[in-house]
């Protein structure tokens, strides 16, 4: 799976992209974030507050209750702020 | 119908007078530049100085989404053509960030797709600013509950 | 502010330029041209092409109310800079006729500026059209009920 | 008194401007216009239907019942098109 991080996420991750193999048992948004947080604490920090970061997959916008794929690039982020 | 995500400035008179040039159906053309403020708010909610700024995006899905803002508008208006640029990277106080243009026969179509175009993206389009204070700290700008009432509005129609 | 009143065109990105040029409490621009269209309505309510238009105005009272339609603005939104051009005289299609612009600290506010300027002016600005068809017939046009709704909208403030 | 004519009416009327002494029992915008209609064939033609036309008094919009003086500058015209 292509994970992506952007804005203050990138920053406490420590980086902008990475593909993860994803144990099987992992098939939604929610349970992509519970097994990131045990990866290491700079994912526990990062995704310690889940109401302040959206999500989207294969870039449109999903809920953390939507399904993920191994083949999927998923994205998160901090809400927008452009313009 | 044009979308473009880039790092240099834009010329507005130029991109303006393109979209018109030759269209003798257009009675008018309604546009919005974002401009970078030299103002900034910090974490406890004081206005501060702010030296600079820079735009992060998610290259592919930002295009994909401009692209499906500019569609939504002209299947809600009768527009002849449209326009956004929106750029990213660092920018000084003062420089432009971001057009959306719209033109149509009558006044009223171009001015709320115009509005329409910047509100959505303001809520839609992948991008982050982070903004450095004259300390050169950084702060990530927090997304605002008035865009996300303004793209509420365009949801009643 | 500024209100000019004049035959001559105008450069658009030019003008927009110095509304912004070394502000940097501005965070956004809207601006409005209206175009003169190669179509017009006939007396009996018809579609028909016309080859070009001629503006007349009242001089002296023109520039008195477009300088009220601009204090007005100033008054309802906290605006960094403004400026209106209306031209009269003989304009062929595709010519720009008039520009209202408006600058702010946010966005809001330069769009309802703007939307105002032009919305105030249709209704307040004694300015009138006449159209000339291909046969080179005159026709004057007709105020229309949907300038004057456009002008109330902003009584109910 | 100063009366310009605009639009359609400045080409019914056949001037843009004009000065005339208004006699002394015309004191307002409703007896002006009845008594240019005496004036002659194309006054009265121009102000046959007063509910087309739009009236200033010194560069002010005004109505059909203000008071109007001699040194006025007083305006005819139809409703205004530009933008």
């Amino acid at each position: 799976m292509k994970i992506l991080y952007f804005a203050w996420l990138r920053q406490k991750i420590g980086t902008g992209e990475e593909r993860k193999d994803i144990p099987a048992n992992v098939t939604t948004v929610s349970q992509l974030v519970d097994w990131l947080r045990s990866e290491g604490d700079h994912y526990a920090d990062a995704f310690k507050d889940t109401s302040a970061i959206k999500v989207a997959i294969n870039q449109e916008f999903a809920d953390f209750n939507a399904t993920v794929q191994s083949g999927d690039e998923v994205a998160f982020f901090p809400p927008v702020t452009g313009g | 119908m044009a979308v473009r995500v880039q790092v240099e400035d834009f010329d507005l008179g130029m991109e303006l007078k393109q979209l018109t040039d030759g269209n003798h159906a257009i009675g008018g053309l309604c546009s919005f530049v974002g401009l970078v403020r030299d103002m900034t708010k910090t974490d406890d909610g004081e206005m501060t100085r702010s030296a600079a700024m820079t735009l992060e995006h998610y290259p592919g899905m930002t295009e994909k989404m401009l692209e499906r803002i500019e569609t939504e508008a002209h299947e809600r208006w009768p527009l002849e053509s449209s326009l956004i640029i929106h750029r990213y990277g660092r920018m000084d106080a003062g420089e432009q960030i971001v057009l959306v243009a719209a033109s149509s026969a009558h006044r009223e179509a171009a001015f709320e797709a115009c509005h329409f175009l910047i509100d959505w993206l303001k809520t839609k389009a992948p991008f982050w600013k982070v903004e450095e204070d004259e300390s050169g700290k950084e702060n990530w700008v927090e997304a605002r509950d008035s865009d996300d009432q303004a793209t509420e509005r365009w949801n009643k129609n």
